[in-house]
């Protein structure tokens, strides 16, 4: 196993006219080949910034400001944007938060994903790119004769299957799936999940999921990084996180979601309001929302601890929120 | 199902010709003085005489009979007779104005849409540097400038200061003293050529979409045969015996097309910077960098060519609008078409001609409308009848 | 960036809970206040606002503290007069160039043109709002009305907006002007009506669909509040964001017509913007060298016609960024 | 309409005598042609655009001499005979006979004989052709032509008329060899009047037998005008003396023929027609900026327009050493018209002293910037021969407060007073007059005078808000209303006199029978020229007497006579006759005369210039 992409200690920000949103502050993982990663927060904590910052498609006010993203061995960071066009479908394929509106309206599925086979291998000719789009189709369940549609003609969930398809077009080593399903009904959204997850166990792809529902994720993905406020506060493997979460945050995150297969429990709401990344304080964010605060919380940043083999968490408090959960279990 | 749409369109077109009609005439009728007016103003005129003139017209007639003839004539083109060019019939002064107002603003529009189009999506691409802010800004200036202040400068400077263009009439009497040649035949041999270079072009166009998947091979299909037409075209110009009367013509033309270009090609250019700054907010437009498409293929490819819709719209539209001429550039620039026309007419109290110039624009801004849907439905996949 | 439309909404529930006005004014100050945020940000926008001021200074405040001071005529055998219609200036050959006697010089029969020039200014003013007013009414009862209701009202109007549409606008305006009398009222009257059913019908009337599909329409139905109400409480506070950037569009477009008809020596009217350049042309000031020897006939009187016409034309585009969030920088 | 074709020529060549000089001259148009129809161009087309061009092709029996307007042969040889009355069918008429001259040809060599005369006469006549067809042959006027022999036709009318002179024999001939086809053909249709002015078949091929002919006709662009090479009178000599005396020599027809006296003393002008050019470009402008850069780049020689050229043109072609500027007074003249069934306009004593009040002189020269001349008489000075020297306008050469004082006075005696007199002190007006009670002892209610807005015309505009002001100032309650044009001849002449008193202008005639049609009492009719509804039994007389005397002596003395009477009651005051200022290249053209009535552009339209301009080597 070696790793496919690596973050160390990234930073990017947005400059704004309020001031400096820190979106992503120090958040450093690594992911191996064959290996799949969820990141979950509440909207706005910077998972898609993350994401974006991968892929380097920042919008003109946000700044990488330090650290190091490397993908295959390459600082992503420091390349030129005609070397990260070679890099972007062909080695990080990414299928977005809204499937409706991410496939161009005015012309067909099929080029459009034609149209990302040729930009990368320019040696293929149209009719193969044709047949390996017809592959993709049989792949991810839809039938090829609707390459020739144009988007409004699909519904939501062949639009989502389309893209994923799509995002398969150049064999890319990692593929980054931002809330691949949200905008589906359950049931639509479990089996497309489950197909992504049967793919790339199948073409052995590194995987990066992002979502807000951890349940849904901890189903698919090997490991789960918790991000709050543009941190990371909490990773470990899935079953780590979801049987034994150490972070406050997280247990809140598990409790806001119905869980489809786990006992019913009662949902509890994470009170207050999610954090303003606007001048970011010098102690724990969390900490407003926090039940578990101590003076201690308000004085500083808490570092990473491992509380169990490869489990780190970002807290002062973790062990006692271990035994009041398992309490309440 | 598209033929049974435009089939409906038509249906509603003439209806719509037949209200439009109906207003222009009980408007202009319903005008103080008219032609009596115009006849009593010369001592000379015996009674006799001004009634002469009004059987003549038909102006004793009960109202609603003229305007049942009047509906009548309409559709088969007979717009009545002109007052001031009596008894020229309205038709045949329109028919040899046209041709110079189409061929004048034709071209002007062309440029300003393509100069438009291409401006505003470099600005939406560039936003926030200062080229941007710049060019905006003078583009907003140029668009609400008062037109003939900006002609008369342009005159100053390139008529009267640099003394390059010629800056009045149409064509040059002392080279064409020397031929029988009818101008309005050599307008339309210009108009002529630019539709079949136009044709080519869209054949061309439809033919490589056809043969072609490879983008590079697409455009060379299309711009080769497109050179291939135009260096036909100037050939054929070059040896016929009216080039050189063609040319004159177009010389005479730069002055206000450029002026014309630089009054319309911001609108253009701020509706596809709008319609730009808003697509590229779309999620495809990320989808589309994401796919490591170089980002003048994002740009062209996907942001603009979304974005041109509502430019098209409005290029289109102003085509229809093409006919009524710009009052001002034409009668600034002793450039007779139709705004002059209507600005004469209207002057000499012509009504036929008014009226005529006035339904004539509204069946080619009609035509407009109906071209806007079918381009939409070719530009617009989403879009089916 | 996150603020999609928060602006546009005007929370229909609570409007409908106890006094409803005190809090309609609230909600109306507070929304106020947003826009006048996001606006201010625009510099386009600001520099027209800050145009429109001087002018309506200029116009409103300064020509009248003049005409009845320093303009003043005091004596009934006067050599000089201000007025700027019947002014004139036996002291010396007209046209005149600036002197401190006349500040912008004097027109081909002695008429001072800064007099003329500020006299005119609020004249230019009515006209574009009073244009621009019934445009707007016009264009957003119709467009709302027509959103609510459907069927064939709405076809009926739309076909109407199609039909206004065809005309073209300053030839048809020239060919109005040159068969009747047509003054400042009159002009703005017929621009406001035929821009009221013309195109600003068909944006208001989508907009107005857009709002009629918000789930407050329904609720709103549902608790038994008449189509009046829901009209003119709910839809139309919704789209007069939208209606004021149209009406700013329809200022500058009175305006400019007003000047090519007075251009052509078409209005019956006494003085404007418009007319002054007619009258420099006729006497035959914007030719060749005369151009610039005579600028102060019409470089004045053009640039205002330019400036205004922009500055209405800026505004608007700082408002399109208050109503069209899409737009703004971030 | 027939000052258009005053100045017809009348010559002989004598082949040698001149040197062409040929070249092209090359003049601006401020709008197309319309027409190339003579028909039409008589008819309804009746504009000077399209005379300048083209009237030149055609002749007409009399016409008048160069400067001096008076009546002289064209094609006619020698005067016609004195009317006799004779009686056909039980109808009396009165005839006389006109010979024609002999050896003139068309330009394709067709001689020119009575059944051209007659032709022309009888068609528009027969198809009663509106315009200034109708004018030239009035029905009450004109009975038939008779051609006696090829060279002396008969005219018949109905009563003896100075118009007889002035329209019926200076109507326009055309050749009938060129239009009978086109006539027989015209009988046959619905409306042959309308076939025959709408006929525009190979009309550049119409033979012409003038000095040019239109060979070209680029629409919108330019018309260009060909010398006839074996034009008759080329070479014509006109010779007016001193003495009154004209003399004109044909060198071609063996001519020397001489009118008004006898030809001895001193010469005041002598012109020899040309054409001394091979060709004349005229050039369609659309307006008149672009026509004056053009005269400025060389691009044409002379503007034609009527209304002439406004200060700021003249400032910028005096910029220019070899443009020649040259000024004269119009042939027209605008007035305030007051309508006399309304009262306090029905009273003599309050037109006058509103006569009184207007100072022509301070408007003209000061306020208006001499763009226009102070005219007191309905016949401008410039028409020498029917100018009345000793007529005299009210106040002249009063200041503002002396013509206050005369017309307070005036208003006085004649009855009327004022809650508020005005108050003259030390010559200056120190109380503004207010509330005008009438001779009935009744306030005066407020008087509209419509006058055109500044936008069509700043002049007229600015005298009505002047005289509005003078007016208001001893307490008549007058009210400018500045509208449009049509508004004022709507209101005046279509809604049946519906104004208290107006401003407006005539473009008139060198016969001055205008002077019976604007105040005779058969024209105070709804739609009439009578708009002051102005109605004097003596006037009437004298006017009629005026109209009916063939002998233009005679005629002279009812016309001063009418005049006076018209001077003394005030149905108008007459304002100014607009300069005609125009402006031409002496460095490349030269004219024979350039100070005339109506400017150089009135020869054009009667076809003397053209035949003079000389292209400068």
């Amino acid at each position: 196993m070696r790793p496919i992409l690596e973050l160390r200690n990234l930073k990017m920000y947005y400059d704004t006219q309020a001031g400096q949103v820190k979106a992503a502050d120090d958040v450093s993982f690594v992911l191996n080949e064959g290996e799949s990663i969820g990141l979950v927060g509440e909207s706005g904590c910077g998972k898609t910034s993350v994401s974006m910052s991968i892929m380097r498609l920042l919008p003109e006010n946000a700044r990488i400001i330090s650290g190091n993203i490397f993908f295959d061995g390459r600082d992503v960071v420091k390349l030129s944007n005609d070397e990260m066009n070679k890099i972007r479908w062909a080695g990080i394929a990414m299928i977005f938060q809204a499937a409706m509106n991410s496939l161009n309206p005015v012309y067909r599925v099929g080029d459009q994903i034609i149209e990302a086979i040729t930009a990368h291998e320019p040696n293929v000719t149209f009719e193969e790119a044709r047949q390996r789009v017809a592959s993709l189709y049989k792949l991810v369940g839809l039938d090829p004769e609707r390459m020739d549609n144009y988007p409004h003609e699909y519904s939501g969930g062949m639009k989502q299957r389309a893209i994923i398809a799509m995002s398969l077009a150049c064999n890319p080593k990692l593929i980054i799936a931002d809330e691949p399903t949200t905008a589906l009904d359950v049931i639509v959204q479990d089996t497309i999940l489950r197909e992504l997850e049967k793919i790339q166990r199948k073409l052995n792809m590194s995987m990066i999921y992002i979502s807000h529902d951890i349940a849904v994720i901890a189903e698919v993905a090997s490991r789960i990084a918790i991000m709050y406020a543009g941190k990371i506060v909490e990773m470990s493997d899935s079953v780590a996180i979801f049987k034994r979460p150490a972070h406050p945050y997280t247990v809140g995150l598990m409790s806001s979601f119905p869980s489809i297969r786990g006992e019913k429990k009662e949902l509890v709401t994470i009170p207050g309001e999610p954090p303003n990344l606007l001048n970011a304080p010098d102690h724990c964010r969390f900490v407003p929302r926090c039940p578990f605060a101590t003076d201690e919380c308000w004085k500083a940043v808490p570092s990473y601890t491992e509380i169990e083999s490869n489990h780190f968490v970002a807290c002062f408090h973790p062990q006692n929120l271990k035994k009041r959960v398992s309490i309440n279990a | 199902m598209m033929l049974k749409y435009i089939g409906n369109r038509i249906l509603q077109i003439a209806i719509l010709l037949v209200i439009y009609v109906a207003i222009v005439f009980f408007m202009l009728h319903a005008m103080p003085g008219g032609i009596k007016t115009l006849l009593i103003s010369n001592p000379k005129l015996t009674p006799q005489a001004q009634e002469a003139i009004i059987r003549a017209f038909g102006l004793n007639q009960p109202l609603w009979l003229q305007f049942v003839d009047y509906m009548k004539n309409v559709f088969t083109l007979n717009l009545g007779i002109s007052f001031s060019y009596y008894p020229t019939p309205v038709w045949n002064i329109i028919a040899e104005r046209l041709p110079r107002t189409v061929l004048l603003f034709t071209v002007a529009t062309l440029i300003a849409f393509f100069v438009g189009f291409a401006s505003g999506k470099s600005l939406a691409w560039n936003r926030g540097k200062t080229t941007e802010y710049v060019s905006t800004v003078v583009g907003i200036i140029t668009y609400t400038i008062f037109t003939p202040l900006l002609i008369f400068v342009m005159i100053w400077f390139f008529g009267s200061f640099l003394g390059i263009f010629p800056l009045n009439q149409f064509l040059n009497p002392d080279l064409w003293i020397h031929t029988r040649l009818n101008a309005q035949i050599v307008f339309l041999y210009i108009l002529m050529t630019m539709v079949i270079i136009g044709a080519v072009m869209m054949v061309s166009y439809l033919m490589a979409l056809r043969f072609s998947h490879k983008e590079s091979t697409k455009k060379m299909i299309f711009y080769v045969s497109t050179a291939i037409s135009i260096v036909f075209a100037l050939f054929l110009w070059v040896v016929s015996p009216i080039g050189i009367y063609g040319a004159d013509i177009l010389w005479h033309m730069v002055l206000p097309v450029m002026t014309v270009t630089i009054i319309s090609y911001a609108g253009n250019m701020l509706v596809m910077r709008d319609s730009m700054l808003e697509t590229i907010k779309e999620d495809f437009i990320t989808t589309a960098r994401a796919k490591g498409l170089p980002d003048k293929v994002v740009r062209d490819k996907h942001a603009a060519r979304t974005a041109m819709l509502p430019v098209v719209t409005n290029f289109v539209l102003s085509l229809g609008f093409v006919v009524s001429g710009g009052v001002i550039t034409e009668s600034l620039f002793s450039w007779p078409g139709m705004g002059m026309t209507l600005l004469d007419s209207t002057l000499a109290k012509d009504y036929p001609l008014a009226a005529g110039a006035l339904i004539f624009t509204g069946i080619f801004v009609l035509i407009a409308h109906l071209v806007v849907d079918i381009v939409y439905a070719f530009l617009d996949p989403r879009i089916r009848y | 960036m996150m603020a999609n439309n928060a602006n546009m909404t005007v929370e229909p529930v609570e409007a409908k809970l106890e006094s409803p006005i005190s809090i309609r004014m609230k909600l109306m100050w507070r929304a106020f206040k947003e826009n006048w945020k996001i606006f201010s940000q625009s510099k386009i926008g600001m520099i027209g606002l800050y145009i429109v001021v001087i002018f309506a200074v200029a116009g409103f405040i300064v020509y009248p503290i003049l005409a009845n001071t320093v303009w003043k005529t005091t004596s009934l055998n006067a050599m000089v007069s201000y007025n700027p219609v019947t002014g004139y200036d036996f002291l010396q050959n007209n046209p005149a160039p600036p002197s401190w006697a006349h500040l912008l010089g004097t027109d081909p029969l002695g008429r001072d043109v800064l007099a003329q020039l500020l006299y005119s200014t609020p004249r230019e003013f009515m006209l574009g709002i009073v244009a621009a007013l019934i445009t707007v009414i016009i264009g957003t009862l119709i467009g709302t009305v027509a959103a609510y209701f459907g069927g064939t009202l709405d076809t009926f109007f739309m076909r109407l907006a199609d039909i206004v549409l065809l005309f073209p606008f300053i030839p048809f305006l020239i060919v109005i002007s040159g068969m009747m009398q047509v003054d400042l009222l009159t002009l703005a009257l017929i621009i406001g009506l035929l821009s009221g059913f013309g195109g600003i019908t068909i944006v208001l009337r989508s907009q107005g669909l857009i709002i009629k599909s918000r789930p407050f329409i329904e609720s709103a139905k549902v608790s038994g509040a008449s189509d009046a109400y829901i009209i003119v409480n709910h839809i139309i506070p919704n789209v007069m964001p939208l209606s004021f950037l149209y009406m700013m569009f329809n200022v500058t477009g009175a305006i400019f017509s007003e000047a090519v008809l007075s251009f052509f020596g078409l209005l019956n009217i006494k003085m404007s913007w418009g007319l002054m350049i007619y009258t420099a042309d006729t006497a035959g000031y914007i030719i060749g060298s005369n151009i610039w020897n005579y600028w102060w006939l019409w470089l004045p009187s053009g640039a205002s016609i330019t400036l205004l016409c922009g500055a209405f034309y800026f505004i608007g585009r700082g408002l399109d960024e208050v109503v069209n969030p899409r737009l703004r920088k971030r | 309409m027939k000052r258009f074709l005053v100045l017809v020529l009348v010559g002989i060549v004598v082949v040698g005598i001149l040197a062409f000089a040929g070249g092209t001259a090359n003049y601006a148009l401020l709008s197309d042609v319309t027409s190339l129809n003579i028909w039409s161009m008589l008819g309804p087309n009746a504009t000077a655009w399209n005379f300048y061009p083209t009237l030149g092709k055609y002749g007409t029996l009399y016409g008048m001499s160069d400067l001096t307007y008076q009546v002289v042969p064209s094609l006619a040889d020698g005067f016609w005979s004195p009317l006799e009355k004779v009686t056909e069918g039980g109808t009396t008429m009165y005839v006389t006979t006109v010979k024609l001259l002999k050896g003139v040809t068309w330009s394709d060599g067709t001689p020119f004989t009575a059944d051209d005369v007659v032709f022309s006469y009888e068609v528009p006549f027969k198809l009663q052709m509106p315009g200034n067809w109708m004018s030239n042959l009035p029905p009450d006027l004109f009975v038939k032509v008779v051609k006696v022999d090829d060279y002396t036709v008969k005219f018949y009318i109905t009563h003896p008329s100075g118009n007889f002179i002035y329209s019926v024999l200076m109507s326009v001939i055309v050749q009938k060899k060129f239009w009978d086809p086109v006539y027989q053909e015209a009988l046959k249709q619905k409306d042959p009047a309308q076939y025959m002015m709408s006929y525009d078949k190979n009309l550049l091929s119409e033979p012409s037998i003038g000095a040019f002919t239109v060979s070209q006709w680029q629409k919108g662009a330019y018309l260009l005008d060909k010398a006839i090479p074996n034009y008759t009178f080329k070479g014509q000599q006109e010779i007016e003396y001193a003495n009154g005396a004209i003399q004109y020599v044909i060198p071609s027809l063996n001519q020397n023929n001489t009118y008004y006296g006898t030809p001895e003393g001193t010469v005041n002008n002598k012109f020899v027609t040309g054409p001394y050019v091979d060709s004349i470009i005229y050039r369609i402008y659309q307006n008149q900026t672009a026509a004056v850069s053009a005269l400025l780049k060389s691009e044409v020689d002379y503007i034609l327009n009527p209304n002439g050229l406004q200060k700021g043109f003249i400032q910028q072609l005096q910029t220019n050493p070899n443009v020649k500027i040259v000024s004269n007074p119009s042939l027209g003249f605008q007035y305030i018209a007051f309508n006399m069934r309304r009262y306090p306009m029905n009273n003599k004593a309050f037109r006058v002293a509103i006569a009184y009040l207007i100072d022509r002189d301070l408007l003209a020269n000061k306020i208006l910037g001499g763009n226009t001349n102070p005219l007191s008489s309905l016949v401008p000075p410039g028409n020498k021969f029917w100018y009345d020297p000793d007529l005299k306008a009210y106040g002249e050469g009063m200041t503002t407060i002396e013509r206050y004082q005369v017309a307070i006075k005036t208003l006085k005696d004649a009855g009327f007073s004022w809650l508020i007199e005005p108050k003259i002190q030390n010559g200056q007006l120190v109380q503004r007059g207010q509330g005008l009670i009438g001779p009935d002892g009744k306030l005066v209610k407020q008087i509209t005078m419509m006058a055109p807005s500044a936008g069509y015309d700043p002049i007229r505009s600015t005298t009505a808000l002047w005289v509005e002001k003078w007016a208001n100032d001893i307490g008549i309650p007058l009210y400018a209303d500045l509208t449009s044009f049509n508004n004022i001849v709507d209101a005046v002449f279509n809604q049946n006199f519906n104004f208290d008193m107006y401003i407006l202008g005539w473009g008139i005639t060198i016969y001055p029978d205008y002077i019976y049609e604007f105040f005779s009492s058969d024209q105070n009719v709804p739609g009439g020229f009578n708009a002051p509804g102005y109605n004097n039994p003596d006037f009437e007389k004298v006017a009629k007497a005026f109209l009916d005397a063939t002998d233009m002596n005679v005629a002279r003395q009812y016309a001063f006579k009418a005049e006076e009477y018209l001077n003394a009651d005030v149905p108008y005051i007459v304002l100014y006759a607009p300069q005609v200022i125009e402006g031409y290249r002496a460095d490349k053209i030269s004219f024979a005369y350039t100070q005339c009535l109506d400017g150089i552009q009135s020869g054009y339209s009667g076809y003397g210039e053209p035949t003079y301009v000389q292209v400068i080597q």
